[in-house]
């Protein structure tokens, strides 16, 4: 165990370099916003898998994305808000409304699939409330961030600012799950996780602990859809709120290893990278087609990797070290 | 596994890295940026339809030599896949990986909104082909971004105007008699047509009765119709997708919805024999529809000498590749567009500026002025300058009425162009007509 | 008949049972008592196939069964009581019955085989049509019972059928299981009730952390001091 | 110090305790037996908050907690075992322990110093016996090891009143053994109120000074042990008539 | 005012019949195989496909091409079951989930490449039927009366064959239906045969109302599981009735608002529903 943890450091030393470095080395502003997505991606299945990981399957995080998203650009827009500030009132806004999605889901003890199923409910009542308010929000087809490029409105020249942005959010989102790892709230969700009424015996509230992770993990969410809409400078309810949305980023985590730290990462990269690729490759030559490749390979990745990447990965290594010892 | 974790990014990176590494330019080939939405939701509406019109239009100038008779043009295509997602990427893409100087295309608007800001960032040419919304140039002041066709507002319009030109068709002398009822879809696109339907109807003193929008994904509209119903239109100006529009025709005839007149505006009604054999003809009998003329419908002889001709390549063409006689208007406007691009701006770009970067295009882009009857759509080419609240829009396009009766389309309004009168209230053998 | 031999079942990493062997002769009734969590109930699931042994080998009637599928197994003639009479709560009676017949075996005799049943168990007649999570737990055990009789089985094992029952059920069920041998069933049963089930058993096996710790008639195991201060009650 | 109040507890129709009332005095040992079924588990489950009682109350040291949240319960000094050993099966030996001993009492999370916690479980490791890697996880744990690291958790929190849950079912002889003393030696070292759930009578009659017999959801005996072996009820109960 | 409510009244009922048919075969493979069907709206655009090209390019009579489009969607639900289901048994949830939901995308595009983009309809005259100012749907009406014919025969065949007592007892107990020598693959297998012609059914009845593309299911499958659910998982009469109490919920509110709002109205209901039984309506604790 101990090597893997050396080589461990030293290999997330060399992948953070290279992130760092990557925007000076491909100057591609295509291949730029490609990486930036990817981090900015990663960030939120990061987040979204602070709750995963112990059980919580959230399949409404569509509703903090569009959250974040949303408020911030139509406080921008109506009111010329700065989005400075406007972000953190997204997120507010989305740390309550997880506090009362998830106060009513603990409280009623939800576990699971009930569970997964409201939280399915919520994103799609998210994309419908967007639908239901067209007049303010511009409805089913979206609604653009009105540009200025000043950095008092939170816009840059560079577009790669906003890819050390996500990179230091990103970096963040990893620390805290170093930090939750290392602290009794690990010990106490885990234990939540096999069994609620084993760990309240034991003394743990059960409910405020599930608050503490899915406030931490709604708010880090919206803070990654007010930086995608203030990156992207358009949103509409398909790109960042309701089912759809809230399905890929499971998809991010699940296929990368939602157990593992970097697994959300490495998920965000190969889905990104892959739909990119096979549309590119093969995308007006024989149209659908790449989808349809697409879909298979998350289907195969799925059977094959139930784990997902990392996961599998570190079982099949520690199962090596295991025989030799 | 860090170590695993990398030379998989890496060996990944590379592999996206070497698909876009083949761009390579050479001489006297020019490279046009075709992005539609050839899968997805608006594929079927309108995306693929407008991509096959502008590979006709590929198709027939490199055969006559290519632009200017120097360089073949060599599309790069990709898909937008109806998702404003994608499409930036691939526009992304388009501009700086394969560092093409014109990007055109998009079916819907709402793709068409957040890419013009981004051509202006690349100084990259954006010919925006089908997206109507006024909201693509509307106070942008945009100087890459270019439209031929008319904007959603002379869509919405152009059937309130002729309405209001056949007042005693209605058997009503004073407009403010006529009840009206505007119903659309929730996107740019509808709302663009439906504002201008509402500031006509107002500008005449039409009677609103009801507007009310909904999203174009919707599977039941029977609300709605329970609402004009009791809203009791002689009017109902409608703006939607397809799947839409049919669900609309079917369950108002099945509810028993009753009024005088319905007018589409282009989009889901554009292709009136798609929507006979999907719905059923005789539910679109005597629906008026706005759109830019189709080929198949111009007058050639009232054309500019050589266009007509144009038009039959076109048409022929089109037949034999894509196994249609009757393209619908979208092809058209693909076509047409296209056509003009790489007929009348390339060439005068070369020839005034001496190259085909953004910059000289763009120049003579502004410089272009093609009169009326000038191009194989029918109206001219003259683009607003960027001082212009409607910068890079075409101010020379116009759409006209046409009005399906027994499956044959006749141009109903403008007067100059009109081929037939048009049948108001609806008779009484429409499944809507008042009995 | 059942020739259980030397096996190894692991739920994951536990190991559940270890290198246990236990045969049974055709019209025999055995019992296998032991502690709480000692093995009793997987050996039973191992034998209907719904857990598989990593080791070792399960014969009956001379063929191989530990390689078969649970409703393989079942054709082939054995059926399982499982512990608590878990019945399938929201069927009828009746139906929990014909589940018992599902096998293409039993299928055809099951409108002859009905009749027997209910004559067998009064109360099952009564409540046919009721729904069998609303019997009690006494109801339920006899149904789980009979619906086992249903599948026309040479072996019937019975996982715990006295747990939670009140004394005078179990009584009955002991009675019933009594009965049951006259009428030439072989019978495995599993009991933590050991005084109770040792009168009605032939053979006896003593289970204890996955391990069979002592084996023979069940009047050795009545004079086996050790056995009776740890395992035979107050 | 423990007073249980007139407590019924109903499941749909059923009443898994019926008006069951009993006080535990400080610092006794005390058996709470009874056949299957008759409800033993259930006043555990009432007792620590599993669910609250449909009728009746119950007080501890003169404060009632009928209707309080487990997690509270616990913090005021009554831990649990359970009947089936639920060790958290993907955190570590030490780090099970080190649950309790974090969470059970108030202030500890605040203070929460991963060392200091390591340690601690590691002497309650040490306390109940278990020889066995404190890092490797429960996974392949044996009966006796499970039974032992349920009363190392339970004891971390540091309780007035342990709930010990048919501790002894599943165990071989050695590990019978082991285990009783692990309670004695709570109740004599840590001065411990115990209550305990039994099956394995012989040993639990050797050890308690009191025994609360339950039959159907009722109390039918409450007396010493030797007394209650000889009660015509209890014995009915357990036996059946012979 | 009273009017329009009274007609959506109506409307909510007969919309409650499609509903009805849609939750069927979704409810069958939630309650015996206990996989949400991620897909299943999109099954039922494959269905409309298939009936469209028997009808419209084989020009096989409408109704026999329906039956033939019940018939291949049967075909693929065997197909999904060995594909997708089967090396997902023991998978956790979510992958479950996952895999089905990716799936959308599989056959979504392999609709666009087998019958292209275009919009397929049949255009079909329902006869219209009228009593005073009151219309009612002749389409609806057809599909409400297949609602109900449907769970006629499925109850039967649930309840009078030994295939449909094993498909209850594997959606009970499943380990306890094993024990009693049911093959819970077979069953599977009959199940998403089931379901999936069940989709083929559901296209049937929609031929009259809608016109299919490859983005046609999508609209579909949340709302028949707010009904599944709604009505307790696995259980057919109260998916049934459930389906009704959206309809008509949903359709008057949609004349009171939008639809969009009769949405989120539907939604909050079943959130509030899980929050208080979350068994739903007729389910049992499990």
């Amino acid at each position: 165990m101990q090597a893997i943890n050396k080589y461990g450091f030293y290999g997330q030393i060399i992948l953070l370099v290279v992130l760092v470095m990557l925007p000076f080395i491909i100057t591609s502003s295509y291949l730029n916003h490609i990486m930036t997505l990817i981090l900015l991606w990663s960030f939120v299945a990061t987040a979204w898998a602070y709750m995963a990981r112990f059980g919580m399957v959230s399949l409404g995080h569509g509703i903090f994305l569009g959250i974040g998203a949303y408020f911030p650009t139509m406080m921008f827009n109506y009111w010329s808000f700065t989005p400075w500030i406007g972000i953190w009132v997204g997120v507010a806004i989305a740390v309550a409304t997880a506090a009362v999605l998830g106060y009513a889901c603990f409280r009623f003890g939800l576990l699971g699939d009930y569970f997964a199923l409201v939280t399915l409910a919520v994103a799609e009542v998210s994309a419908l409330t967007i639908m239901a308010f067209r007049e303010t929000t511009g409805g089913s087809l979206g609604y653009t961030l009105r540009a200025t490029g000043k950095i008092s409105d939170m816009q840059f020249s560079d577009k790669r600012v906003y890819y050390f942005i996500a990179l230091i959010l990103l970096i963040g989102a990893v620390y805290i799950w170093r930090r939750i790892d290392r602290s009794p709230i690990r010990l106490a969700l885990t234990a939540i996780e096999e069994s609620e009424i084993a760990a309240a015996s034991l003394g743990v509230s059960v409910i405020r602990y599930k608050m503490m992770i899915t406030l931490l993990s709604a708010g880090l969410t919206a803070l990654g859809g007010a930086l995608y809409a203030q990156y992207v400078t358009y949103v509409s309810p398909d790109t960042i709120a309701g089912v759809g949305v809230s399905l890929s980023v499971c998809f991010k985590a699940i296929l990368g290893g939602m157990f593992t730290v970097l697994g959300p990462f490495v998920g965000s990269t190969i889905i990104v990278a892959l739909e990119e690729y096979v549309r590119i490759s093969m995308g007006a030559s024989f149209l659908g087609l790449s989808q349809i490749i697409f879909g298979i390979s998350l289907l195969i990745m799925i059977i094959f990797l139930p784990k997902g990447i990392m996961g599998s990965m570190s079982l099949a290594i520690s199962r090596k070290l295991n025989r030799i010892d | 596994m860090m170590k695993k974790c990398l030379v998989t990014v890496i060996a990944l990176g590379l592999c996206v890295g070497s698909v876009f590494g083949t761009a390579l330019a050479q001489d006297k080939e020019f490279k046009l940026g075709v992005l539609f939405s050839m899968t997805g939701a608006f594929a079927p509406a309108g995306g693929l339809a407008g991509y096959q019109g502008t590979m006709v239009a590929v198709d027939m100038i490199n055969a006559r030599g290519g632009i200017a008779g120097q360089y073949k043009v060599v599309p790069v295509i990709a898909d937008a896949q109806s998702n404003p997602d994608t499409s930036i990427r691939e526009g992304q893409r388009l501009m700086t990986v394969e560092n093409v100087p014109v990007v055109l295309g998009v079916f819907s608007s709402a793709i068409a909104v957040p890419l013009a800001p981004m051509a202006e960032q690349y100084k990259k040419i954006f010919w925006v082909i089908i997206a109507i919304s006024d909201k693509v140039v509307q106070d942008r002041h945009l100087n890459y971004t270019f439209r031929v066709q008319p904007t959603g507002s002379q869509w919405g319009q152009s059937t309130v105007t002729m309405f209001n030109e056949n007042l005693e068709k209605f058997g009503i002398k004073s407009a403010s008699e006529v009840r009206v009822a505007v119903i659309y879809e929730d996107g740019p696109y509808g709302s663009s047509v439906a504002a201008a339907n509402k500031e006509k109807v107002k500008e005449f003193g039409m009677n609103l009765v009801m507007e009310e929008a909904y999203s174009h994904k919707t599977n039941d509209l029977s609300s709605l119709i329970f609402k004009l119903k009791s809203a009791k239109p002689d009017v109902i100006l409608h703006t939607g997708y397809f799947p839409d529009v049919v669900l609309f025709f079917r369950q108002a005839r099945e509810l028993g919805l009753k009024t005088k007149a319905i007018a589409g505006h282009g989009a889901g009604h554009a292709n009136m024999p798609k929507l006979a054999e999907a719905a059923g003809g005789e539910l679109m009998n005597y629906c008026f529809n706005v759109d830019p003329a189709p080929a198949q419908l111009l007058d050639r002889s009232k054309l500019a000498p050589g266009n007509g001709d144009v038009v039959g390549e076109f048409l022929k063409r089109y037949e034999e590749k894509f196994k249609d006689n009757n393209p619908p208007t979208h092809a058209t406007q693909g076509f047409g567009h296209t056509w003009i691009l790489l007929n009348d701006v390339l060439p005068l770009a070369l020839e005034k500026y001496g190259d085909l970067s953004p910059d000289s295009i763009r120049k003579a882009a502004l410089d272009i002025e093609i009169p009326d009857g000038g191009t194989p759509c029918g109206y001219g080419v003259k683009f607003a300058p960027p001082e212009h609240a409607l910068s890079g829009q075409n101010l020379r396009s116009y759409p006209v009425v046409a009005q399906s009766v027994g499956g044959k389309l006749s141009i109903a309004w403008p007067g100059a162009l009109q081929t037939a009168q048009p049948v108001i209230p609806l008779p009484a053998d429409s499944p809507y007509g008042i009995k | 008949m059942l020739n259980v031999h030397d096996i190894n079942v692991f739920y994951d990493e536990f190991q559940a049972l270890e290198s246990v062997t236990v045969k049974i002769e055709k019209g025999q009734t055995v019992i296998v008592v032991g502690p709480n969590g000692a093995g009793k109930s997987t050996l039973l699931r191992t034998i209907a196939g719904l857990q598989k042994p990593r080791r070792g080998s399960i014969e009956f009637e001379g063929h191989r069964i530990d390689r078969m599928e649970a409703h393989q197994i079942v054709e082939g003639g054995i059926s399982l009581v499982p512990e608590g009479g878990r019945v399938f709560p929201h069927l009828t009676v009746m139906d929990n019955l014909k589940v018992g017949s599902y096998n293409k075996g039993a299928r055809p005799i099951a409108k002859q085989r009905l009749p027997q049943i209910f004559q067998l168990f009064p109360v099952l007649a009564d409540r046919r049509n009721q729904r069998a999570g609303s019997l009690s737990g006494g109801e339920r055990q006899m149904l789980a019972i009979a619906r086992s009789l249903m599948a026309q089985p040479r072996l019937i094992m019975l996982d715990e059928p006295s747990l939670g029952l009140a004394p005078l059920v179990v009584n009955m069920v002991f009675e019933f299981i009594k009965s049951m041998k006259q009428e030439g069933y072989t019978v495995l049963l599993v009991e933590q009730n050991a005084n109770k089930a040792l009168k009605v058993a032939d053979y006896a096996y003593l289970i204890e952390s996955g391990k069979m710790v002592f084996e023979g008639k069940s009047e050795d195991f009545d004079k086996n001091p050790y056995i009776k201060t740890a395992y035979l009650g107050l | 110090m423990l007073e249980i109040n007139h407590v019924t507890k109903m499941f749909g129709g059923i009443s898994a305790l019926a008006d069951v009332s009993f006080t535990v005095e400080d610092g006794s040992f005390v058996g709470l037996i009874g056949p299957n079924g008759s409800g033993k588990t259930t006043m555990f489950n009432v007792i620590s908050g599993a669910f609250p009682p449909s009728q009746g109350r119950v007080f501890f040291d003169d404060q009632e907690i009928s209707g309080m949240k487990p997690n509270a319960i616990c913090h005021m000094g009554i831990a649990r075992t359970f009947q089936i050993p639920q060790p958290i099966k993907s955190l570590t030996v030490a780090e099970n322990v080190m649950l309790g001993a974090v969470f059970g009492v108030k202030q500890a999370v605040r203070r929460y110093d991963a060392r200091r916690a390591w340690d601690e479980a590691r002497q309650w490791l040490e306390f109940v016996g278990l020889k066995m890697d404190p890092d490797s996880l429960p996974g392949m744990m044996t009966a006796g090891d499970l039974r032992k690291l349920e009363m190392a958790r339970a004891l971390a929190t540091r309780p007035k009143i342990l709930l010990a849950d048919e501790v002894l079912s599943g165990l071989n002889r050695d590990e019978l053994k082991e285990a009783s003393q692990i309670l004695q030696k709570a109740r004599e070292q840590l001065g411990m109120t115990i209550i305990w759930v039994e099956h394995i009578m012989h040993v639990l009659m050797r050890l308690v000074e009191r025994v609360v017999v339950l039959n159907h959801g009722v109390l039918i005996a409450d007396g010493e042990p030797a007394e209650v072996s000889k009660d015509e009820g209890v014995i009915e109960a357990y036996l059946g008539q012979n | 005012m009273f009017e329009q409510i009274l007609m959506a009244l109506i409307n909510g009922i007969l919309l409650g019949g499609v509903l009805a048919l849609l939750a069927f075969g979704l409810n069958l493979i939630f309650g015996v195989v206990k996989i949400i069907h991620m897909a299943y709206g999109q099954f039922v655009m494959l269905g409309f496909y298939f009936i469209y090209t028997f009808h419209t390019s084989w020009h096989i009579p409408l109704l026999l091409a329906m039956a033939l489009g019940i018939a291949a969607m049967g075909l693929i639900g065997i197909l999904t079951q060995l594909l997708v289901i089967n090396p997902l048994l023991n998978a956790p949830r979510l992958n479950q989930l996952l895999a089905l939901a990716s799936l959308i995308i599989v056959v979504e595009n392999l609709a666009q490449v087998i019958w292209g983009a275009d919009y397929r309809g049949i255009p079909l005259s329902m006869p219209i039927i009228q009593f005073g100012e009151i219309f009612i749907r002749s389409s609806f009406l057809i599909a409400f009366i297949g609602a109900i014919v449907t769970l006629w025969f499925l109850y039967l065949f649930l309840n009078r064959t030994y295939l449909g007592l094993g498909i209850r007892a594997v959606a009970q107990d499943l380990e306890m239906a094993k024990g009693m020598g049911i093959n819970p693959k077979v069953i599977y297998y009959i199940t998403l045969m089931t379901g999936g012609a069940l989709s083929g059914l559901v296209a049937a009845f929609f031929v009259p109302i809608y016109t299919v593309h490859p983005h046609f299911g999508a609209s579909f499958t949340l709302m028949a599981f707010v009904i599944v659910v709604f009505g307790g998982m696995g259980n057919l009469m109260g998916g049934f009735i459930s389906a009704f109490i959206i309809g008509i919920v949903t359709s008057v509110t949609a004349v009171l608002s939008s639809k969009e709002v009769a949405d989120i109205v539907a939604l909050l209901m079943f959130i509030g529903m899980m929050m208080v039984r979350p068994e739903g309506l007729l389910g049992t604790e499990s």
